[in-house]
């Protein structure tokens, strides 16, 4: 857990769709330590323009050959940056930091809900559920349209079952994740948690004490972990959501990526990314 | 050649605050250790300025807190901290546990704050008090300026200091004045043992597409490599009005950019949003300033101190 | 969709001063238009605010005068011009027939100097007169301090100014004071059209291999993205405290940064160092605005002026 | 003599010795206009820092096929990413600024003295001069070492001699270009301007006013021109020399490059770089 700055080789860097990439570090340090949620804080560049660093979820972990795998979306001029850094040059990154998704014992039913980018990290997680004795993996991953659906196939590789959305229809369902979410859950509670999730018939269902083995977990933006946690909520599923906040330090000293929690204002990069959303103060 | 005892060569004397290396971290920037102790050996340090205290726990401005501009990096955290309780129980043990120099920054709004602060903290373990009368995120009671932006001000709230303690006492001063000089004697003047700055320059960002504030708190403080000009431009005017010594402040990043504030006059320096940058950079700095003295020749960093040539 | 009048969508009045369109180049980074004509169509510019002009002709500062810092300027010309004569005799007919609508900004060391070029600018061409009473780069008569630091020198000043002409009269203010809303005050009160800033802030930087001053003249002036979040922050403040308009300036390079400043409170923006970036900065912006308000159906900029949502 | 501004195709960016890069640019604009002395003023990357422009020499000139080739070492920020940049990109240039060389009728004896990377204006210079019916050309090249003298196969190939001086003698003569000038000059003198400059004896010369055939362009170091200006001043040797200072706008509008002149500041960007070294105060 102990904290690392340290260079980082670049073993891959590669547009795996229009603006997404994926890179692969060898990080001697650490890679061995790293748990799904947390997160890495890298300087893109070299000047001060970008300034700060910037945190990128772990995607996923192989910790014994020390190589940590990212998947980022190109957004403004740090990612930018990222994206043009070539294979087998170095990456000054400060990393494992935050707290990771926590599993409780005795779930074995996991949704993992991504909006966006959120896919990213919820891979790592879906790679660590994968390796448990008990478990059924449904993910519902959602996106404007086909071209920023990424990520299906390493789910589907994990078994994982995928539920596409996308806001235009342009592949799987059309919609948004948080209505097929409602859908999936209503679905359980039909059937007793009962893995198969095919039909969504809209048959009423009572809301009441979700079954303990249930366990959701979300990424995505602010206003989807909204929505899932008001859905969430009434079926009392326990619920983690990983957060995004601008960060200046990202080791909890500066407090500057304070999230409103029901304990007062906590630190994204210390307490979280990966927060309760039972927890949350929405506004 | 003659020979340098390099191991001593950084030794400094801030207003009585005895120093191993003149390299301190800024107020904010480093948490209370816990934070960042795993990345940066806090033992190392010349000292550490403590973020900001406040007699009762503090939980800061909404957010966003922090945006980032070219090259500079605008805050509004407001102070989130436990208090000064928590502080003398909790937090300076730690600190003094791993071993660090601790320079205690408090921050009240009005004079019985201040008063409060150094008399509870006189007792302790602490080092120095770095009184932060500066702080753009902060309202105060009745004024609508900073404590720093008036001279006045400043002077009651440092006299106010000393008088309970015999701590050596620093005086935290605001960029955002019309003659820095005229501050700059105020904490001279009421006693003020030795001065830092300079703190955030008040600025802005907006969201266009929003058409709002970048920042929960609509202004903030403006710190960084951008504001370096401003800071050297504002320590060489101080160090010409009094004969405390400096403690600069400002966008530094690296042992060059120390030695510029050493040449305009600063005796010491504080690193802030270079931690962010780069946790590495406050050890590169002490040892940058090492090896520049070494190689100059030079016995101690007092020699560069507001040596630059006209 | 209503049909907006795309043509006349950026007009705007700046205290009387007309212009097609609110983005001006600013003073000392545009020449007389003869340097940059050919890289820029002078008369596609709301206006240009020419070099700041003295009675006489004056020499400016020792080299080296230009410093560039992290995302920042540092310029200590000194206000190299051919003076007054010159400026009526040579350059305004030249800007004129060339089809620019100009500001011409005025300098002096006192009260004198400013009246006698207002008056004798008050017969010519241009369009309005902008004061600069807050170039870091020249020393006056007895004073330590710019006219711009001091609310009464300011007011001073402007009135010597406005009694000597009827052109629209605009007050250029510094941003290196304690309070920027006492100063914009103190132009209105004193009869200011509008508000130019900000100028530059005092800053310097140091040539450590020498422990030398980087600039000849020691200090300068920083301009560029560096000091954006800082001059926002002052617009802002003082578009509380007036009535007049503002024109904004401060680190804008883009069409992003103007609507900033709009909503900020500007009314109009210059364009500085962005113009040594990339000449063709100026007529971006002056496109982008156009294309910004038809996406958004607004029918003119003054929409957007002071409109942050708090 | 329009200025513009243009994207220029980069055709070549290669490093012709360590830290030295040539890089060749496809100007539509201008090309044909740019003459010997001249400068173009690149934007190196695209953030905001580095901030400003920086001034680059025109090396070579191909007005026909429209490429103009630069020079250049690499120093800070800028020289970096403009060394970083690869061919087929896209460079932001404005140009041609300046004064060139003027090269009065009746000169036909060319010295060209380089200090560093002072070479690089001097090619082009030497390329046009090479175009004249009556011409002989001299370059003295100063270098620190072997490893930075560039340029000399150019000057060959144009059929100008080139005397190579290296301050640690690992390439041609050992001193400075200054000392090797004088010995050059003192040679003509004695030779009545003959082309041959194979000896340098010491024979006692004297001083007084030169041949007009005679011209001396210089470019280099300031403290290398100083003297220069020094050396050509008993002789009356008309002397031009390349100048840099700061720049901000490149075009003449800022006075930012002020350099002190007998007719008092000047602009290096605008009535310079090129200028009489008799016109130029020393301190
Ligand atoms: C814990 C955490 C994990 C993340 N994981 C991933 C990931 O796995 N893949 C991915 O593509 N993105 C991830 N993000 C978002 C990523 O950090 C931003 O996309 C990135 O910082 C944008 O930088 P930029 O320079 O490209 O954009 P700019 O918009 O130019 O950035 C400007 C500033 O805002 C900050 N910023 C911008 N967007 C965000 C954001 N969404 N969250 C936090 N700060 C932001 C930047 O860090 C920078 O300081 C994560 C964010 C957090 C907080
Ligand atoms: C008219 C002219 C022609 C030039 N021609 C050439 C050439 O053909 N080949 C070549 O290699 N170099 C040439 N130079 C020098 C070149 O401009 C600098 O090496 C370059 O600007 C350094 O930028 P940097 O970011 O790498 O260095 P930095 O030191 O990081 O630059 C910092 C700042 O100083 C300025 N600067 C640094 N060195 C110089 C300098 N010597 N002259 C002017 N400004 C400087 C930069 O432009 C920048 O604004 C020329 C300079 C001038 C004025
Ligand atoms: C996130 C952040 C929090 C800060 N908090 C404080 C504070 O609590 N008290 C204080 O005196 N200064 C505070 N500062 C100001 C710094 O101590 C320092 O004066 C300023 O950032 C300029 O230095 P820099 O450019 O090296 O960061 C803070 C700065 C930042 C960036
Ligand atoms: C090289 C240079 C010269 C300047 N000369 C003047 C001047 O003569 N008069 C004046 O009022 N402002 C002068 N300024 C200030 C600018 O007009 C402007 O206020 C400042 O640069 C901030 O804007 P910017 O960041 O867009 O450059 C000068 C600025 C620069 C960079
Ligand atoms: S980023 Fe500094 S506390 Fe989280
Ligand atoms: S660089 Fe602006 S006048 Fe020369």
């Amino acid at each position: 857990m102990q904290k690392l700055q340290t260079k980082a080789e670049i073993l891959i860097n590669k547009e795996i769709a229009p603006g997404y990439f994926k890179m692969a570090l060898r990080i001697e340090g650490f890679a061995g330590n790293v748990r799904p949620g947390q997160f890495l804080h890298i300087r893109a560049g070299m000047g001060y323009d970008p300034l700060l660093r910037r945190p990128i979820s772990v995607h996923r972990i192989s910790g014994r050959q020390g190589i940590v795998e990212l998947l980022y979306k190109v957004n403004g001029k740090g990612t930018q940056l990222m994206s043009r850094r070539s294979k087998g040059t170095f990456l000054d990154v400060v990393g494992p930091l935050g707290n990771g998704f926590k599993v409780p014992k005795g779930q074995s039913n996991f949704v993992l809900i991504a909006g966006g980018m959120g896919v990213a990290p919820l891979v790592a997680l879906a790679d660590q559920l994968a390796t448990y004795r008990k478990k059924a993996i449904t993910v519902i991953i959602g996106a404007k349209g086909a071209g920023s659906v990424v990520c299906v196939k390493e789910f589907q590789e994990i078994g994982a079952k995928a539920i596409i959305v996308t806001e235009d229809g342009s592949r799987g369902d059309r919609g948004l994740v948080t209505a097929m979410l409602e859908k999936v859950i209503r679905d359980f509670d039909i059937r007793k948690t009962s893995l198969r999730t095919r039909s969504y018939s809209l048959a009423d269902v009572t809301i009441g004490d979700y079954a303990p083995e249930v366990g959701l977990y979300a990424c995505g933006p602010m206003s989807m972990l909204a929505s899932v946690a008001k859905i969430a909520k009434p079926y009392k599923i326990k619920t983690q959501g990983s957060f995004e906040e601008r960060m200046g330090c990202g080791v909890g000293a500066c407090f500057g990526c304070a999230i409103k929690t029901q304990r007062g204002y906590e630190r994204v990069c210390k307490e979280g990314p990966v927060f309760d959303l039972a927890d949350i103060v929405w506004d | 050649m003659k020979k340098i005892n390099t191991e001593r060569a950084l030794e400094i004397n801030i207003g009585g605050l005895k120093l191993a290396n003149p390299v301190m971290t800024a107020s904010g920037t480093f948490g209370y250790t816990q934070e960042c102790g795993e990345l940066i050996d806090a033992a190392g340090l010349g000292a550490i300025v403590t973020k900001s205290i406040t007699l009762e726990p503090s939980q800061g401005n909404p957010p966003p807190r922090l945006w980032e501009t070219t090259a500079g990096l605008l805050n509004a955290i407001g102070i989130q901290n436990e208090g000064l309780d928590d502080f003398i129980n909790t937090k300076l043990p730690f600190l003094k546990s791993v071993g660090a120099r601790v320079v205690v920054s408090i921050a009240g709004r009005c004079q019985q704050d201040y008063k409060m602060l150094a008399r509870a903290l006189n007792n302790t373990t602490v080092d120095a008090i770095e009184v932060n009368i500066s702080c753009p995120n902060i309202k105060h009671k009745s004024a609508s300026l900073l404590f720093a932006q008036d001279p006045d001000s400043t002077s009651y709230i440092i006299r106010s200091v000393k008088k309970q303690t015999n701590k050596p006492v620093i005086a935290k001063l605001s960029p955002n004045v019309t003659d820095i000089g005229l501050i700059a004697r105020a904490a001279e003047k009421a006693g003020a043992d030795a001065l830092s700055m300079i703190n955030t320059l008040i600025g802005m960002d907006v969201d266009i597409a929003r058409a709002r504030p970048r920042l929960g708190n609509v202004t903030g403080g403006l710190s960084g490599p951008a504001i370096k000009p401003i800071a050297l431009a504002m320590i060489w005017q101080a160090y010409h009005c009094v004969k405390i010594p400096i403690i600069g402040i400002g966008g530094i990043m690296s042992t060059e950019d120390a030695v510029a504030f050493f040449l305009c006059g600063a005796s010491a320096v504080q690193i802030g949003t270079a931690n962010f940058v780069d946790p590495a950079a406050a050890g590169n700095i002490i040892r940058g300033l090492r090896l520049y003295l070494k190689n100059r020749n030079m016995k101690n960093i007092k020699e560069l101190i507001g040596q630059l040539k006209l």
